[in-house]
């Protein structure tokens, strides 16, 4: 309990660095159709640092996707500020200032793994000499440096979402935007990616804007996890999960820190606090 | 409301083409427009290119012959008349094609092979099996019903008919997934229920365009048998006759390929009414 | 004109968690015996036929038999292989000027969707009119001493169902890729070439499959309303006028040929089209 | 189809026959129809009905399949086929005079078969050809000499001038060019405007229209003998009722069903009374020697495009057998009918816009 | 470390039972395609007792479809024996002995929920006033009775996962196979899905036998949780999850007793002790 309180914080200040690679106030995005309207976000207010690793976690149709696209400008909201690395987020995206991960890979299934980390260098004119270095230099990072010519569908769902992680950070963005990059995954699998996510974004020292249904994967990640509900799609809680002094390894997975913090979002999450102190993740 | 736009926007779509045709008549040369020694853009004479009044009030004009009748009503009466033998060739060229789907559905060797003929008998050109037809179906004499020419003419629509809905109707008798399938199984039911539970169900998305398809393809097949064979009464033998008068009536021969276009699109329509009845069988479907 | 039938366009996105298991594996032996079947198939037929039409005596112009037309082909195989090269020439020629008059009706069909509208009752016409009807004023219009005609006539059957498969494939650009093309700023121009005309790809190769026969059947009925002489159509008929059937049957076989020709070139294309794009068409 | 059959309810005794004629109702057939229409069959006890064909209908081999029993084609196309095995029989010669010609525009300067040299020549095909290769080859005009082309339906070709020379019967296509306007001056093209190459005039004219019957029930069934006989008698009397009465003639032929304009189907009865009448040959259906001879040497002698020739030797005996066209004709002439036409004047017709 | 080593019984047996609902045992199952040959299960004892749940877990690929298919004679093993009731496979099926439900719903979209769910009774000529009765009585079940006129594609993931469910529960089959059931759906959902199973299962008395890759999940569910190792796919453990006196409610998922089962899973799975105690999914 007192864990819980004690990394609760309710309102997102985090506002302190220079210019925040997102910052949002006051967002509204409504949906209107034949059917009536939705509202999928109501007066969202978040900011996320400069190498900040930030997830949103909520059920279904809390507005998560609706968020990230909106940051990514691939959506209009309906009212409110956003702004990414303090621009316009049409600037930022014509700016190329992010990348971004679907949960389906999506990769091109008519292009070769190389190929397809290599398009956004491609469609950005960028010299075919640094291309091929860059993409080398990538599926080694993701460990698929022998299925460089192989196609899309000659290769795992784990191994597909790799090569649409490398495609995002082609171009080595300041942010990155990922949505349930993993929620296609087996555990075993999903785990390795987790993993490797932590090594990229630490090396990259990007800002991450992470999408996910599960707590503990939120909670392994995060430095905060910005906690949602549906109808409207609000942030009902921003938990900070990271501790000083953690590492984000294997052996964090069974720390009793991260079971607490995994407790504290549970409870964020669920409205009430659990019967046991230890929140536990139900899948 | 977005009916309303769509039929509005494609009346617009023929009138642009209308306001296509003579602004390109008046403005082209009656020799064409030539690309090297290649004519590339049509001639422009009264002769090639009637002016589209001229084709609409020749149909209000005595189509000659007869009964005087103007041209509109005989070429509609052609039109009832190829309709009908196209009707025939669907109707047969749909259960040739459906149980040629059947056959090649339930047994693979037959799949394996029939279809590599069924494609190839698409490669045969009409105008050497019209007549042959023709006099195959001579010899035929049932009781006191004696094959004639009409008769011909259906089973050339039918050969064209039948070809998309067995293709069509194969790959819809196998659009079930194989979870379906799968469940099929553990309800220890065999073929025939499989079928008409499931697999004919499933095929519906696949069959109403072959239908549709097939329906062109017999108006097709009855245009082109009534040219070969010279069968009276339709469309096909207008084109022929109307064509001799071109040099005097230029309008003349028009007024066949209207007639034509009509008969395939009131048989198109007929199939998306059989769509419409069939409408549970395709929630499935993505918005088209 | 002849079209296969369309499918229901793919589902966007494979479900999450597909099964790993191919949902049909292919039995060893299955390519032996889809050569093997049809050849069989075809042998036993013709052989009855020969046997048929030996047997009881028939006459050739009721059904010649397949060792007259075979011998007419020896015979007369020079005669065969020019005008299936002459009507050839103008399916092909069609089958290009159709195909890329189809293309780029389709693409801006897809961007300006009042396009597609306009064009709609032009297509439903065209789809369903015999285009040989046309030929008459076609060979009127451009000239009755030239192949343009016929060229025209094979160009307008290829037209519908290659202009309805791209137009549908144009359409099939998953919501993934849009959003991926959008978010890095692509170029309309760009995100044609790297995304939709891709995506579309195997559904206008699907079309071509479909268009490469009917181009070939399309050329030869044309010249029955005229033109310079030399290719099949015309063969076809004069040997079938003079009654010499075995002679007009081998004209017949040489369109056959032809027809397939042009129908396994373009599923081959097919094919190597479709190689990566699983579930695309047909 | 209306006109088709003649028989009626009671009559069960009138032997049913069946005429394929060579293309679509016209008054090519003027004879035909007109027998059918004044009742000439009925009276020889013959409920005839008459099959129109159509491009790819090759009357000799309908008749061959035994599908009907009389078929009218042009000597030289039954001349191949007999060759190649149809046993028929020309049982009467109805045309004695080609109707073929090649015509040209005056400006194109194509006054005989040897300045087609260089020119785009037009031609049917399906056997219809074979008078201009004999012109050609008698004015020393090989056939890679021209362009042929293979004409349509239509005459736009030629009036487009897309086609230097076309070929055109002149009972029907030199109509359809007579009915055209005159873009240059709004009139009707007039027969002044036009060379015509008759092969009449060249000498390479062959036998067209006859009635052809089936050879091997001619030599084995009594009946079909008698009723050939019947058959040829009664469209003899069709063909003088079309005769004397042109244009009574060509409103039959309209009314069975023909899309012809009035005066187009009274100018094509009109030319092929010429074709007919008068007869030189001992009466309407009888064969010269020396046409049919002609004929057969042309057949022999003459190569198309691809260097085949009709017929490699001559016809069998059973080719022809003008038995029963004699006997029809004496019967006739006993009746007191004129089978020869001494006195034959053509009508004169006016053509119409559009054979209106 | 003892939790696990007491809950942990390295054989199936459980065949103290009259006869098994399932007896499994040696069998094998080899796939062979042009490309060489896969074994995907290899020497697989299992027996399940009348009314009994076990769960199959294992990574991806290890055979756990192909082992639910061979029970539900979709699929004919390479050797072995395999016994439904007692009876062969087929025969079983033909009996109508199970129901199956798989990770797709699969409904038939043009049939109406109830239509759906009174398929297999109409399949099997069952009165007409029986069937109405039964399916009423099932959409209760499963809490869809004002949607019983719906077509499936009004219906959302989960609740037409529920009608596959009352559909595999129409004939009331004394052994229910599910392959996955609930791998689409989205947490809540998810968890609202067990509870109901847990009943129905109950109600019921049928005997389960259930694949999933979640390891909280299986615990949740099961009496006992087969743990299965791929290439060539075996069982490599069988854990007791299922303590004398514990009822399968909301409140076990916060239990300690829970956690020490899915920590004992974990560690059957992972094939390594955790580093802690606790073993915790991770996902
Ligand atoms: N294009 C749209 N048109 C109408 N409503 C939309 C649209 N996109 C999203 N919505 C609605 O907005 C709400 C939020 O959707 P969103 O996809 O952001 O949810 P989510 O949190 O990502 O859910 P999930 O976890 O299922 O992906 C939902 O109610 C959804 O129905
Ligand atoms: N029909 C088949 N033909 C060939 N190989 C097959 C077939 N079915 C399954 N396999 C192979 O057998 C192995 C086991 O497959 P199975 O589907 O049972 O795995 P699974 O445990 O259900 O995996 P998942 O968790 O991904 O569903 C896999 O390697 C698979 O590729
Ligand atoms: C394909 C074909 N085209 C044109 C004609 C024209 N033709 C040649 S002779 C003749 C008059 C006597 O029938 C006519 C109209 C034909 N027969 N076949
Ligand atoms: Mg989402
Ligand atoms: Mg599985």
């Amino acid at each position: 309990m007192t864990a819980a309180e004690t990394r609760t914080s309710t309102t997102a200040t985090h506002a302190s660095a220079p210019t925040p690679a997102v910052h949002v106030a006051g967002l509204d995005r409504v949906f209107t159709s034949k059917q009536g309207s939705v509202t999928a976000l109501s007066g969202v207010d978040l900011d996320v640092a400069p190498g900040e690793f930030v997830s949103l976690i909520g059920p279904s149709g809390c507005g998560k996707s609706t968020l990230l696209r909106l940051i990514g400008d691939l959506d209009q909201a309906t009212s409110g500020t956003l702004e990414v690395f303090g621009k316009r987020a049409r600037q930022a995206r014509l700016d190329q200032d992010y990348g971004i991960a679907f949960q389906q890979a999506g990769l091109l299934p008519w292009r070769t793994v190389a190929k397809n980390i290599e398009l956004p260098l491609a469609l950005h004119k960028v010299g075919k000499a640094d291309r091929e270095a860059r993409v080398r230099e990538l599926v080694e990072l993701i460990g698929l440096g022998d299925f460089a010519g192989s196609y899309p569908d000659q290769l795992s769902g784990g191994m597909q979402q790799r090569v649409a992680i490398a495609r995002a950070l082609a171009e080595r963005p300041r942010l990155l935007l990922m949505d349930e990059p993993f929620g296609a995954l087996d555990e075993m699998t999903r785990e390795r990616m987790q993993n490797e996510l932590v090594r990229i974004s630490a090396e990259t020292g990007a800002a991450v804007v992470f999408v996910t249904h599960s707590i503990p994967e939120a909670v392994f990640l995060s430095d905060r996890v910005v906690v949602m509900s549906p109808r409207p799609g609000r942030i009902v809680d921003v938990v900070d999960v990271r501790l000083p002094g953690t590492g984000r390894d294997d052996a964090l997975r069974e720390d009793q820190a991260f079971f607490d913090a995994v407790a504290a979002v549970r409870e964020a999450l669920h409205g009430a606090p659990p019967p046991a102190a230890r929140g536990v993740e139900n899948r | 409301m977005t009916r309303v736009r769509s039929w509005g926007l494609g009346l617009l779509g023929l009138v642009v083409l209308g306001v296509v045709w003579e602004v390109y008549k008046a403005v082209g040369p009656d020799a064409g427009v030539k690309l090297g020694d290649r004519l590339v853009l049509p001639r422009t004479s009264d002769r090639a290119m009637p002016h589209l009044w001229d084709i609409a009030s020749r149909l209000t004009e005595p189509a000659l012959g007869r009964s005087g009748a103007p041209l509109w009503e005989v070429v509609g009466q052609a039109c009832l008349f190829t309709l009908k033998i196209a009707a025939i060739g669907w109707v047969v060229g749909v259960v040739v094609g459906l149980l040629l789907a059947l056959l090649m559905q339930r047994f693979r060797l037959a799949e394996a092979a029939v279809l590599p003929w069924v494609v190839l008998s698409q490669t045969v050109p009409l105008i050497a099996i019209a007549p042959l037809v023709r006099r195959w179906g001579s010899q035929l004499r049932i009781g006191s019903w004696a094959w004639d020419s009409q008769d011909s003419v259906a089973v050339i629509a039918a050969y064209l008919a039948f070809f998309p809905v067995a293709v069509g109707m194969l790959r819809g008798l196998k659009a079930p997934d194989a979870t379906h399938l799968d469940l099929m199984r553990t309800y220890g039911v065999g073929w025939r229920t499989t079928l008409l539970r499931l697999r004919l169900p499933a095929s519906v998305p696949f069959l109403l365009p072959a239908l549709r398809l097939a329906a062109a393809a017999a108006v097709i097949g009855t245009v082109v048998a009534e040219v070969s064979i010279g069968l009276r009464g339709g469309i096909g033998r207008l084109v022929i006759e109307y064509a001799q008068a071109a040099g005097g009536d230029p309008a003349k021969p028009w007024a066949p390929i209207l007639g034509a276009i009509v008969v395939g699109l009131v048989a198109a329509g007929f199939v998306a009414l059989l769509g419409l009845s069939l409408k549970t069988y395709r929630r499935g479907e993505v918005g088209a | 004109m002849t079209a296969t039938a369309e499918a229901p366009a793919p589902v966007d996105g494979v479900p999450a968690g597909t099964p790993t298991v191919p949902s049909r594996v292919l039995a060893p032996g299955r390519s032996a015996l889809t050569v093997a079947a049809p050849i069989a198939l075809g042998v036993v037929l013709v052989g009855l036929w020969q046997l048929l039409v030996t047997a009881l005596d028939i006459d050739p112009y009721v059904v010649p038999a397949p060792s007259a037309i075979l011998a007419e082909l020896g015979d007369n195989l020079g005669s065969v292989t020019s005008g299936a090269l002459h009507t050839g020439a103008n399916a092909l020629l069609g089958l290009v000027i159709g195909t890329v008059v189809a293309v780029v009706a389709a693409v801006l069909a897809s961007v300006v969707k009042v396009l597609d509208s306009l064009a709609a009752p032009v297509v439903a016409a065209l789809s369903v009119m015999p285009i040989v009807a046309l030929a008459p004023v076609l060979y009127t219009l451009y000239g009755a001493s030239v192949e343009t005609a016929r060229v025209l006539v094979a160009a307008l059957a290829v037209l519908i169902p290659v202009y309805v498969n791209t137009l549908r494939g144009l359409r099939q650009t998953r919501a993934v890729h849009r959003d991926l093309m959008r978010a890095y700023a692509a170029t309309p121009a760009q995100q044609q070439w790297a995304v939709t005309l891709p995506t579309a790809a195997p559904y206008l190769f699907t079309g071509l499959r479909i268009a490469s026969s009917l181009a070939v059947i399309s050329a030869l009925v044309a010249e029955y309303f005229g033109g310079p002489i030399g290719g099949l159509g015309k063969s076809i008929t004069s040997a079938a006028s003079s009654s010499n059937y075995p002679l007009a049957w081998a004209y017949v076989l040489g369109a056959i040929v032809l027809g397939l020709v042009f129908y396994c070139v373009a599923l081959l294309v097919e094919r190597v089209a479709t190689r990566h794009q699983p579930g695309a068409t047909t | 189809a209306p006109g088709a059959s003649a028989s009626g309810s009671g009559e069960a005794s009138l032997t049913p026959v069946k005429l394929q004629l060579q293309w679509v109702a016209q008054a090519q057939f003027a004879g035909y129809y007109a027998a059918l229409d004044q009742g000439y069959y009925k009276e020889q006890g013959l409920d005839v009905s008459i099959v129109e064909g159509g491009p790819d209908i090759v009357p000799q081999d309908v008749l061959s399949a035994g599908d009907v029993d009389y078929a009218i084609s042009w000597v030289p196309k039954v001349l191949g086929s007999i060759e190649k095995g149809a046993k028929i029989t020309n049982v009467a010669q109805i045309f004695e005079r080609s109707g073929t010609t090649q015509i040209s525009f005056k400006s194109k300067g194509i006054t005989s078969p040897a300045d087609l040299k260089g020119k785009n020549v037009g031609s049917w095909g399906y056997g219809n050809e074979w008078e201009l290769f004999a012109g050609m080859q008698k004015a020393g005009v090989a056939v890679g000499d021209i362009k042929l082309v293979q004409q349509a339906f239509d005459m736009n070709g030629f009036l487009a001038g897309d086609i230097d020379a076309a070929q055109a019967m002149t009972y029907n296509e030199y109509a359809q060019v007579l009915e055209s306007e005159n873009p240059d001056t709004g009139q009707l093209y007039t027969p002044a405007d036009l060379n015509v190459i008759s092969w009449n005039d060249v000498g390479t004219n062959m036998l067209q229209d006859a009635i052809w019957a089936n050879s091997e029930k001619l030599s084995s069934d009594t009946a079909y003998q008698d009723q050939t006989t019947k058959f040829i008698k009664a469209s003899i009397k069709g063909w003088v009722y079309a005769r004397d009465n042109a244009q009574a003639a060509a409103d039959v032929v309209t009314n069975a069903g023909s899309q012809l304009g009035k005066s187009h189907q009274l100018w094509q009865t009109n030319e092929v009374n010429k074709l007919i009448w008068p007869s030189t040959s001992g009466g309407i259906g009888m064969i010269s020697d020396v046409a049919w001879s002609r004929t057969v040497g042309i057949a022999k002698g003459t190569k198309n495009e691809t260097g085949a020739t009709i017929i490699s030797a001559d016809p069998p005996e059973t080719a022809k057998n003008m038995t029963y066209v004699e006997k029809a004709l004496t019967e006739l002439k006993s009746e007191g009918v004129d089978v020869e036409g001494k006195g034959f004047t053509p009508v004169t017709v006016t053509l119409e816009k559009g054979g209106a």
